[in-house]
């Protein structure tokens, strides 16, 4: 259920995420120039715009609760003081608020992955990474409350066995290499987070699933595709919690609810709130079980009412109203219902969100032991989830789209019982896009 | 004739094998390479295009097409060039300095490719100088740029300009997109030509040089 | 009850509103240009372009119908073919969204009331009503399918009342010269709409009641007296309907509620929907009762998921999902509920625009014949609404925001029974502002 | 001394004819102009501004402590005049062409008369040429543009541009606002300063000239 996580958690100026109350998480990102030492004043009085603004607004909203996310930029992190510096102007000014008006808030700080500057990217050692960790070191001292990173380890197989469509691929890259890299990543951020006493949140499958939603929408690859990557995604995701890391999640990871329902963790989802940074089929359903609702980013450019940014918090504001009346007044699974069910007719991708489904594949995944398995364990249960949508005609697929379904079905099936299986396949396909020392291999 | 009609189907189903073969067979049997080319692959081509808009067929099964095609077009090239067909311009692409989003460079690239174009990649986080120097190397007829973030979708710009610096800018069409990119942005960096995604893309770089013989239709491709 | 009319109408391409189904109304408008002959080639390009994104997002989001408005900037109307000529490209786009995937659909479009352009302003002849005349006409000729106006008769002083907090101005603006000019000014449009067979939309208290609540939003009026202009501006609107105006309202004007209640016809509304054009304290309860649901206007400008129109639509379109879900399921009271709870207790002004309130002010409204005792009772209710939601301790009232409650309660009381009463006296404080004959005094 | 107080509190509660009374008492005892000006109308005035951003005082109210202040500055002026101190620049206010919201810019102008400045109000729908001849009719310190529309908010840097062509823009000062304004917006086209509202429009007068002797301490009324 949206706003109650089994593992709430507090954090920052007294923000408390699910333990019941859903609260926005705003983001926001500059508009179109160029960032160097040159513009870096103007950057800077960019982030302190937006600081105050929020300050305002949360005054004028009467907000109970607030998270932000800074996303650094690449040059941010290449150059660890800068985001250093944008962080430290952003937590005064939540102290401000805290102190000022009593907001309960905290503050996301999400380095950017450069490690895929060379290709293929080392992920394990070199300039790129080094510079990665000092930026979040940096930035945790500067006043960062939790840390996130959308990381991109398998990426560069995954891209390509995407646009093939081959699922070899596919599961090579998110159940075998993602999940190297992963532990590894987030070992070292778990106790880099320990170190410095801030909350390790978590990663998102955003250079997976959210550019293959891209693709299905700009026709490219067939929705159900789109779907089955989406559900087989949060199994590289869930390892950065096998290492420590408590939440919440990104509001990218759309995998959040399978995420929640194995962890127990808080989550942050984006749907319609994030028309600004980009379109979906899932725009309300994502709502179903957030912990904090965001709009992804947004620039900060003037429209009529005043800044990008404040046009969206208000949004979340009142959006986050809903979920909060609907728990206060005991009709929240009414409320939850119309969320999900505004939108699993629509599309298989929205269907494979909702909680039924995402606890089918929580499940799935669960009763496997290996990321090779669960990978391909939670891609067959989403694929029987559209299946049985359809039989019982809960959802309608164009006849492209079943075909494609039958077909993922018979790939998913006819995978080998163990990676092993794959692997001298894969090295020979994929060999020239990756380096097995970034996977330990 | 049904035999152009069949290697339209294979070519279709992405039978590269058997378009391969049958292309040969076609040629033995004297049928004439822009014959081939025109009732054979343009046609069944355009068949893909139209499917994939409808939504009918996506990019795995036009990449396979695309391949088959490629597989007979190797086959095919000698006899046109002989009956003095020429083939389609070299295009050069990459994400520009500061942008590691890359996977929409790269379909844009692969959809020309499989339009018949020949692609020079310079992969990602590409900076003007290096691609002044692929102009020079390759001389390509087309420069695509692409940009993901507001903070590097500007160094279109910087690379338009010392494109124009090194003497190059005529020599060359520019074509730009990306998430933040806009035709608006286009015109005011100069650019010559803007695509919101692949497909159009492949209209656009067509638009711009009026492509010849063994061009696929893609005006149909794409309508 | 959102989506139900207890007097439908039907247009454009199919349209039905009021019937059941809530709809998206789209607002856009230009972004920072000069409008001239020099700009005029690109100002059609950006309708085109607006054009073909409305076709393209309409299938996308699976829409089950929508309504576009487009607003006149006032160069537009000035020059009526100007107007005209925006009008037929979007009207153009709406047919082949209708041909192509079966859209219902309809255009409404709002001529600028340029009649202000003169002070005091000249409304019932001259320059500037002659010209509006002609682009109400031509933009009827061009393929309207419903017309509207923000209209102005009145607010001069208005303006100047409120601002001094002048009880027997405001009442004098909103209850003896505004009716005045409704009711002159929409015998024309109703007439004109007749001939031309276009439907006479409504108009809207923007000018009145928007500007209390921006006022009261910059700290530079209390809330309390914003709620109360917000009841008293409804009787104005209202003199459309008596005229023959069938609706639906304009977005903008809150008011809607109160005009639905008495006169049964669908309401256009906007609340967090609008957040791109101005910030509000009733971003959910004002669509309580909403059969359009509206952005208001944004600019077309570029966003990171595309243009800022299409994001705004994404939203209003997963909105208005869950709006007619809920009709469908049989929930439609407890998300209506949560709409309004959510925002009632949080502001006078969400207070008054409730179903309860609304219709405690209508009836107050029926009670009365002269526009002047309509004005002056929905006032008194509008505070009555309020005193009792305090005496409930279901609104907390700031302790000035109290005082002037008193206030406002005993100048209502010290009004004369008859505007006779108030007549002399206004024209000596106010004379200056307007012309008596535009009132036809 | 408690009278000056006393001056202050009448003030605050907007009494225009017994702040008037007292004042005239006040210099009748030969308390100096300027003991009662800072004393009395200045520390009355404060509290006002408090109020107002404390959201304990509305616009009425404020307009009426100002009406009143003004009644006592009338009495004062000549005195003030002879103890030397002078009065506050002259502000020309003026709704761009084509626009018709005139509300915000009249507020503005409100305020600054509030806070003891002298308006000219050009009105709304004000063409260049008129700022033109008004600032040389007037000869302003400060020029005030409001612009609601983005379609002619471009003519706030118009009217900058054709002052500076009659060569006036180094006599004046020019302050923008407006719904679709923004800082960066007003140093994009030039203009010396804008303000989201009409409480910080007057920040931004008295800092644009550091005023003297008769301003109200809007430092205060806005912090
Ligand atoms: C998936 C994704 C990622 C993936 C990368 C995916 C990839 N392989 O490239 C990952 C997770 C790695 C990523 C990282 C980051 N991203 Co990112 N990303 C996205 C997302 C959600 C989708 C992009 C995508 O894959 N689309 C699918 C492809 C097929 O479409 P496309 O890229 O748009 O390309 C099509 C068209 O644009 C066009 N086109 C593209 N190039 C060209 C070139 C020419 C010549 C032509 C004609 C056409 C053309 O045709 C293409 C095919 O149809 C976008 C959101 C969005 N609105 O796009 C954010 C987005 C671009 N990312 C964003 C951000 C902030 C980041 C990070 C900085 C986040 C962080 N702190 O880690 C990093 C920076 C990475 C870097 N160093 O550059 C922001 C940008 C904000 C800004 N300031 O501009 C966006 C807009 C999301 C957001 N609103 O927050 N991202
Ligand atoms: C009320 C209103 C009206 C009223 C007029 C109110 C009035 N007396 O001025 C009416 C109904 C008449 C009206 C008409 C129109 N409006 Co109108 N209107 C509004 C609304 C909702 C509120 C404006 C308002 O009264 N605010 C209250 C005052 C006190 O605040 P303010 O004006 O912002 O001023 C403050 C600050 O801006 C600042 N400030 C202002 N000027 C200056 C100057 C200086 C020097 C400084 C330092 C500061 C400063 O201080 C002021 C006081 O604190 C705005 C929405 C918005 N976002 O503002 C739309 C809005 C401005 N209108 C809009 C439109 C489209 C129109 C019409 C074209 C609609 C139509 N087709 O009829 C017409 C055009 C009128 C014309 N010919 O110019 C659009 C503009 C779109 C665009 N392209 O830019 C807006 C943004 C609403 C929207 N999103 O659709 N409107």
């Amino acid at each position: 259920m949206f706003g109650k996580a089994p593992k709430p958690l507090t954090c920052g100026f007294g923000l408390q995420i699910g333990a019941g109350e859903v609260y926005p998480e705003l983001n926001f990102t500059l508009p179109t120039m160029l960032l160097d030492e040159t513009s870096w004043p103007s950057v800077v009085s960019h982030y302190e715009e937006i600081g105050e603004m929020i300050r305002r607004a949360a005054k004028r909203l009467h907000l109970p609760g607030l998270m932000v996310e800074f996303e650094l930029l690449p040059p941010m992190t290449e150059r660890a003081e800068w985001g250093a510096e944008i962080t430290a102007v952003l937590h005064r000014h939540l102290k401000q608020a805290h102190e000022e008006i009593g907001l309960p808030c905290a503050l996301r700080v999400t380095p950017t992955d450069i490690r895929d500057i060379t290709r293929p990217p080392e992920l394990r050692s070199g300039k790129a990474w080094e510079e990665m960790c000092r930026s979040f070191d940096q930035c945790a001292e500067a006043g960062a409350d939790v840390l996130s990173i959308e990381s991109v380890g398998g990426k560069e197989v995954n891209d390509e066995a995407m646009m093939y469509g081959d699922i070899e691929g596919v599961v090579f890259a998110l159940g075998v290499l993602a999940p190297r890299d992963m532990e590894f990543l987030w070992n070292e951020i778990v106790a880099l987070c320990a170190a410095r006493n801030v909350v390790p949140g978590a990663d998102s499958a955003c250079g997976f699933a959210n550019t293959a939603m891209q693709l299905s929408s700009q026709g490219m690859l067939p929705e159900v595709f789109a779907a089955v990557i989406r559900a087989a995604s949060a199994v590289r995701s869930l390892v950065a919690y096998e290492c420590g890391a408590v939440g919440p999640s990104k509001d990218c990871a759309y995998e959040g609810p399978i995420l929640k329902s194995i962890t127990g963790s808080p989550i942050a989802m984006e749907g319609k709130s994030a028309s600004c940074a980009h379109f979906s089929p899932v725009g309300n359903v994502a709502a179903a079980m957030c912990d904090l609702w965001s709009n992804e980013s947004v620039q900060n450019i003037r429209l009529l009412s005043g800044s990008a940014p404040e046009a969206y918090l208000e949004l979340l504001a009142y959006d986050c109203r809903l979920f909060n009346k609907a728990r206060e007044s005991g009709t929240e699974r009414t409320y939850q219902k119309l969320l999900v069910d505004s939108d699993v007719h629509e599309s298989p991708q929205a269907l494979v969100l909702s909680p039924e489904s995402t606890f089918r594949i929580a499940s799935a995944i669960t009763k496997e032991s290996s990321h090779y398995r669960r990978t391909v364990a939670a891609a067959r249960e989403a694929i029987s989830v559209i299946r049985d949508a359809t039989m019982q005609h809960e959802l309608r697929l164009r006849a492209r789209e079943a075909q494609w379904l039958d077909k993922l079905g018979r790939s998913f099936d006819a995978l080998p019982e163990k990676e092993e299986g794959l692997m001298k396949a894969m090295i020979e396909r994929y060999g020239h896009l990756f380096s097995p020392e970034s996977y330990g291999l | 004739m049904n035999e152009l009609h069949e290697l339209a189907q294979l070519l279709e189903q992405g039978q590269r094998q058997r378009v391969a073969a049958l292309t040969q067979e076609l040629l033995g049997k004297g049928v004439g390479p822009q014959t081939i080319l025109n009732e054979g692959l343009i046609a069944g081509m355009a068949v893909v295009g139209e499917k994939m808009r409808g939504g009918e067929m996506y990019l795995p099964e036009v990449l396979q097409a695309a391949s088959a095609m490629h597989a007979s077009l190797g086959i095919l090239k000698p006899h046109l060039l002989r009956a003095g067909a020429k083939p389609l311009g070299r295009i050069l692409m990459g994400t520009v300095k500061g942008d590691m989003h890359d996977i929409g460079k790269n379909l844009v690239g692969i959809m020309l490719q499989g339009a018949g174009f020949e692609i020079v990649d310079l992969g990602l986080n590409v900076p003007p100088q290096k691609f002044i120097e692929a102009i020079n190397a390759h001389s390509p007829s087309i420069v695509g740029m692409s940009a993901m973030l507001t903070t590097t979708m500007l160094n279109m710009k910087t690379t338009i300009d010392a494109i124009a610096a090194a003497g190059l800018r005529s020599n060359v069409k520019v074509i730009v997109g990306g998430a933040p990119v806009s035709q608006k942005f286009a015109d005011e960096i100069g650019a010559d030509g803007y695509a919101r995604d692949a497909v159009l893309a492949v209209d656009k770089v067509k638009q711009l040089l009026d492509t010849a013989a063994w061009s696929m239709p893609t005006e149909r491709l794409t309508d």
